[in-house]
């Protein structure tokens, strides 16, 4: 096993805990607020971890751009629809959270 | 070896799991919100058994139109359906649980029957698809050894264009019919979008750029590897109703014999090459080895633009409103910004 | 058994469940879901058993439910259309005088 | 010599095709576009038809690969029959359709009504399942938009009830295709023939496709959508559907039952036969207690089909051409009832039966359609349903099934009842006048010629009888 | 290289299984939002699970999938927030 599958490993391992860290986060956290954070911040990280690992095993370039052309495009996608998610629920009268 | 096949096993049973249990929900769920978005969460993992199967072909095309398209579309009808029926209480399950309370004892044995003689039926299958061989070869030894005289190297692009290319001609029918009728529904109407504000116009402003870019992408790569018209066309489509969303409108140049030109221009170009070879003598849809590959584009490119434009006038639903007056043309024209 | 079978019982699966529903349930866009459940069911039956080769799947089903795809999305807009239509014409989503049950 | 080498057959399915294409470009020309389009396809058909009767049955690889791999066609005498037929009705309903819709409605007639013939024609040259099942749903498509035309909660409920059941049918159709392919590795027809065996899967994907077209077709007891649907579509429209679009899918199952699944079993065909004859007495005694003329129509349309039905257990090539009389007589008479019904609904307004007094002086014509019509539904002599009703009954008692002739005889019997329980209020005396629609004398002429095409049938019957031999149809499978 | 696709296609399974955990929220709501943010992470955990499984099976084309998945993550969002939650007011 070579340094670049180990590192490999390492990424993938910690995006995975990431994702697992989201889900929990979205199963967990109690308002639609709240829940925004596990996925947009937790998911993207996970995913850009996720990636940066496959990264590694590319065999080309064209690849590695691929991939992070892919995240970007996750990236974005996420965080706009998480805002405009958000605030229609925000105008439509949904209740923060409040201990 | 083995882990990985276990593995795989646990990867397959769980997703087959899942997706069972998906097509249940949604069509069990009383809201009727959810089951929507529980048929999209369907829809994403039927991409993924596509994915399992070997089918990159089928998989980017339930990715565009299982997972995107139809969740778009029903969306949007189950907004009309509630704002059109505003007065009435959420159209929701009033009804539905009214029966599930007073539910008389013919409907329980109704449903007990329907249950049995389902269950029959669902045996059956069971035991006929596992009496099927174990191992064939199908077509794909035929496929494979006539793929050089199809004009592309990817199988499924040969058999879609080539090899099957009239279903697919049939096929293109069939959309332009569903657009046909439901513009026959109703009359020409305009629908004004509320002010899209900053973070849609820029999400807009930087998808719709790549989605005609990853569309062309898709075209052009079907020729040999995963990819081709109606996996371009309905990404085209997606970048189509992202716009419209944002209250974009075709102009009302547009909106008349140029638009309906742009509908009808893959079932037209694929026509026409079929005619024209039958006129030099050949026969129907029988792509000369030399021109093959270079036919087959011209017919993906035409079909993805047509598919795209009427897939995303599938969303709109109605026609365009013709140009009228002066005002009019005004206003839409501020409205294309 | 193998891959090929195991999703093309689930694809019976499917087709067994979205067809309970569509008789079961009164609502046009319940129905209409059902039908779709339907088609993924049968659509999975296809491509499931090409996989039975020995190498790569047989490409002719593939290219076949890419066709069923397209029907698919084209018969459900037409379907969401009417039962728009319908709704507002006679104020209910459902079928007038159901003679199933 | 021109004419011979172009490949008529795949004009068939361009001409529809190209038509609709040209109808939805130019609105404002859909009725001359769509008028010179039926006049060409009835030319094609005809040009189709010498070729076919001189040089036999014709079969056309698609593409040059040949089944498996590409999509055949094929032309022998019984689809002939139903293109020629298709193509006759097609033109009568074309010009009926030029008086009948107004500008508005042509715009959205005339694309979706071409889009039909194509799905048609294309149904009838296919030797391929999976395409029969893209003409299928293009065919199932256009016909619910046709009866969605005449918009109000009553067509509109009723086209998506025939949405729902047209989709249903064609999944069952594609799950058993499914079974098909993946046991013989081909949907060709010809190719299936040779290789079927009686396997678990093909005796499902019989079940299953059987059971797909039969809803299709509205065999009772799965008839429950077509009276709305064809009672609620504009007339021309209904006259489409009774005429021609249910007997698309009874031709798939004509062909499947007679090629690809000849495995005997008297049970099944007996258990057919059984439908049918339901069919005929519970469409007759429906159609018999209907209050509106249009309603009666579609239940007569039920009756009807259950005669094609009682075809399968007798089995012989005699009872097969009956039935096929049958079909091609009832076609006719059909969409002339159907468009001598919208004929009247335009008149008066509705299309009550107790209040169609007074017509006859007012639309001899019509009326006298109607009744020409009615003789052929009857089965009384000379009209061609009286020749599909002779053939069936000889069939009957020559196999010794004589209870058959007993249904075709009450079936008869019921048919008289109502048609002369609508002409016996069309002579009776107005109580109120009438507040006239207009109705054009085309409209009227082409509901009358269409009548009496159904009895011509009946005196002409050796030249179809004659057609129907080519490529010997019937004489494999089944009707040994 | 066996260990390696071993260990992608456990990513991949455990990807899958925290999206099974993922869908009680779809179920549970209790807001449209809840459900529309749910489907999103379904979303780029599909992303994450078909490039896994593109290292896995050796298809490059699937990283096609996965940009397509990625450019119509936001449509069906979009859809929802403009037309299914709009309409109410």
């Amino acid at each position: 096993m070579s340094l670049t599958d180990i590192l490999t490993i390492l990424l993938l391992s910690a995006g995975a805990l990431f994702f697992f860290a989201g889900t929990v986060g979205l199963l967990r956290f109690p308002d639609v607020y709240t829940r925004l954070h596990a996925l947009t911040k937790a998911d993207n990280l996970g995913l850009g971890l996720l990636l940066a690992g496959l990264a590694l095993q590319a065999e080309s370039w064209t690849v590695v751009a691929r991939l992070l052309l892919i995240w970007l495009l996750m990236l974005l996608a996420s965080s706009s629809v998480a805002h405009l998610v958000v605030r229609t629920a925000h105008r439509r009268g949904i209740k923060l959270w409040k201990r | 070896m083995e882990a990985l096949t276990l593995l795989s096993w646990g990867f397959d049973v769980t997703l087959g799991g899942t997706l069972m249990w998906l097509a249940w929900r949604t069509l069990a769920s009383e809201d009727l919100f959810k089951g929507i978005v529980l048929f999209i969460a369907f829809g994403l993992l039927m991409a993924l058994a596509w994915v399992r199967l070997d089918a990159p072909d089928i998989a980017l095309a339930e990715a565009a139109i299982g997972a995107g398209l139809t969740g778009a579309l029903l969306l949007a009808a189950l907004a009309k359906l509630e704002s059109g029926s505003k007065e009435s209480q959420p159209l929701q399950e009033s009804t539905i649980t009214k029966a599930m309370v007073n539910k008389s004892d013919k409907q329980i044995l109704f449903r007990l029957l329907l249950v049995i003689l389902l269950s029959v039926f669902v045996a059956g299958l069971v035991y006929v698809v596992l009496s099927l061989p174990l191992q064939t070869i199908g077509l794909s030894e035929t496929v494979a050894e006539n793929l050089d005289a199809s004009g592309v190297s990817n199988p499924v692009t040969a058999v879609l264009l080539n090899f099957r290319a009239y279903d697919t001609l049939l096929e293109l029918a069939v959309l332009l019919l569903a657009l046909l009728g439901i513009w026959s529904l109703r009359s020409p109407s305009e629908r004004n979008e509320s002010a899209s504000g900053k973070v849609l116009d820029m999400l807009t402003r930087l998808l719709v750029p790549l989605l005609i870019l990853v569309s062309g992408y898709l075209l052009w790569v079907g020729g040999h590897a995963p990819g081709g018209a109606f996996q371009a066309g309905s990404v085209l489509a997606a970048a189509g109703v992202l716009l419209l969303l944002t209250g974009w409108r075709p102009g009302v140049r547009f909106a008349g014999l140029a638009l309906r030109f742009a509908l009808v221009m893959g079932l037209a170009v694929f026509v026409i090459v079929a005619v024209v070879m039958v006129l030099l003598g050949g026969r129907l849809l029988e792509f000369p080895l030399s021109f093959a590959g270079n036919f087959i584009l011209l017919i993906e490119a035409a079909a993805t633009l047509s598919i795209g434009i009427t897939l995303a006038a599938l969303f709109f639903g109605t026609r365009p409103k013709p140009a009228q007056s002066s005002a009019s043309r005004e206003e839409s024209g501020a409205q294309e910004r | 058994m193998n891959i090929a079978f195991f999703y093309a019982l689930t694809g019976i699966g499917l087709f067994t469940l979205g067809l309970y529903a569509l008789i079961k349930h009164k609502h046009l866009l319940r129905k209409i879901l059902a039908i779709n459940v339907m088609g993924s069911g049968v659509l999975l039956v296809l491509v499931a058993l090409a996989a039975r080769t020995q190498n790569t799947p047989d490409p002719v089903p593939h290219a076949m439910v890419i066709t069923g795809i397209v029907v698919a999305i084209s018969a459900t807009a037409l379907a969401l259309a009417l039962m728009l239509r319908l709704c507002e014409t006679s104020g209910r989503a459902e079928l007038p005088d159901e003679p199933m049950e | 010599m021109l004419m011979q080498n172009i490949p008529w057959l795949v004009m068939m399915i361009v001409l529809p095709l190209v038509g609709a294409m040209f109808c939805f470009l130019f609105p404002q020309r859909v009725k001359l576009l769509g008028l010179i389009t039926a006049l060409v396809i009835v030319v094609s058909v005809t040009a189709l038809a010498s070729q076919v009767v001189e040089q036999g049955a014709l079969r056309y690889a698609v593409g040059g690969w040949g089944a498996p791999l590409g999509i055949n066609l094929y032309v022998d005498g019984l689809s002939l029959l139903m293109l020629l037929v298709t193509a006759l009705v097609g033109l009568a309903i074309s010009v009926y359709s030029i008086a009948y819709f107004n500008q508005e409605k042509s715009q959205h007639f005339w694309p979706l009504w071409m889009l039909l013939w194509t799905a048609l024609n294309a149904l009838f040259l296919s030797a391929d399942l999976f395409n029969l099942y893209v003409t299928l749903e293009l065919l199932g498509l256009s016909a619910v938009a046709l009866v969605a035309l005449a918009g109000g909660a009553n067509a509109l409920g009723a086209a998506m009830r025939y949405l729902f059941v047209s989709l249903l049918g064609s999944l069952f159709y594609l799950l058993a295709l499914a079974l098909l392919y993946h046991s013989f590795a081909t949907v060709d027809i010809a190719i299936l023939a040779q290789r079927i065996e009686a396997t678990p899967a093909v005796w499902a994907a019989m079940a299953l496709m059987t059971a797909g077209l039969l809803l299709k077709t509205a065999l009772f007891p799965l008839h429950f959508w077509l009276p709305p649907a064809h009672a609620n579509a504009p007339a021309p429209v209904s006259a489409l559907l009774s005429a021609l679009v249910v007997k698309a899918s009874f031709y798939i199952l004509l062909r499947l039952w007679l090629e690809v699944f000849p495995l005997p079993n008297a049970a099944l065909v007996q258990f057919l036969g059984l439908l049918g004859s339901g069919a005929v007495l519970w469409g007759g005694v429906q159609a018999l207690r209907q209050t509106r003329l249009k309603m009666l129509i579609a239940y007569s349309t039920v009756a009807q089909l259950g005669y094609l039905f009682i075809a399968f257990p007798l089995a012989t090539s005699m009872a097969w051409k009956g039935a096929l009389y049958l079909l091609i007589s009832h076609a006719l008479a059909k969409s002339s009832m159907f468009l001598a019904a919208g004929n009247l609904q335009l008149f008066g307004g509705h299309d009550r039966i107790t209040h169609l007094d007074r017509v006859a002086q007012r639309l001899p014509l019509t009326l006298a359609a109607f009744a020409l019509a009615g003789v052929s539904i009857m089965g009384l002599p000379p009209s061609g349903g009286f020749v599909g009703k002779w053939l069936l009954l000889d069939a009957a008692l020559r196999t010794g099934q004589w209870w058959w002739a007993v249904i075709l005889i009450l079936g008869s019997l019921l048919a008289a009842a109502y048609i002369f329980k609508v002409i016996g209020h069309a002579f009776t005396q107005a109580e109120v006048p009438h507040e006239e629609g207009e109705v054009s004398r085309m409209m009227e002429w082409v509901a009358f010629v269409l009548a009496l095409a159904a009895i011509v049938l009946g005196l002409i019957a050796s030249w179809p009888l004659a057609l129907m031999d080519i490529g010997t149809p019937f004489n494999s499978g089944v009707a040994q | 290289m066996n260990f390696m696709n071993e260990f992608y296609l456990g990513m991949a399974l455990f990807l899958l299984l925290t999206l099974v955990a993922g869908l009680w929220r779809i179920l549970r709501g209790p807001t449209p939002a809840d459900r529309m943010l749910a489907a999103q992470l379904f979303g780029s955990t599909a992303v994450a699970c078909v490039l896994l499984l593109a290292q896995v099976y050796d298809r490059p084309s699937l990283r096609d999938v996965a940009l397509v998945f990625a450019l119509l993550a936001a449509v069906t969002a979009v859809a929802f927030v403009r037309r299914a939650w709009a309409e109410k007011q």
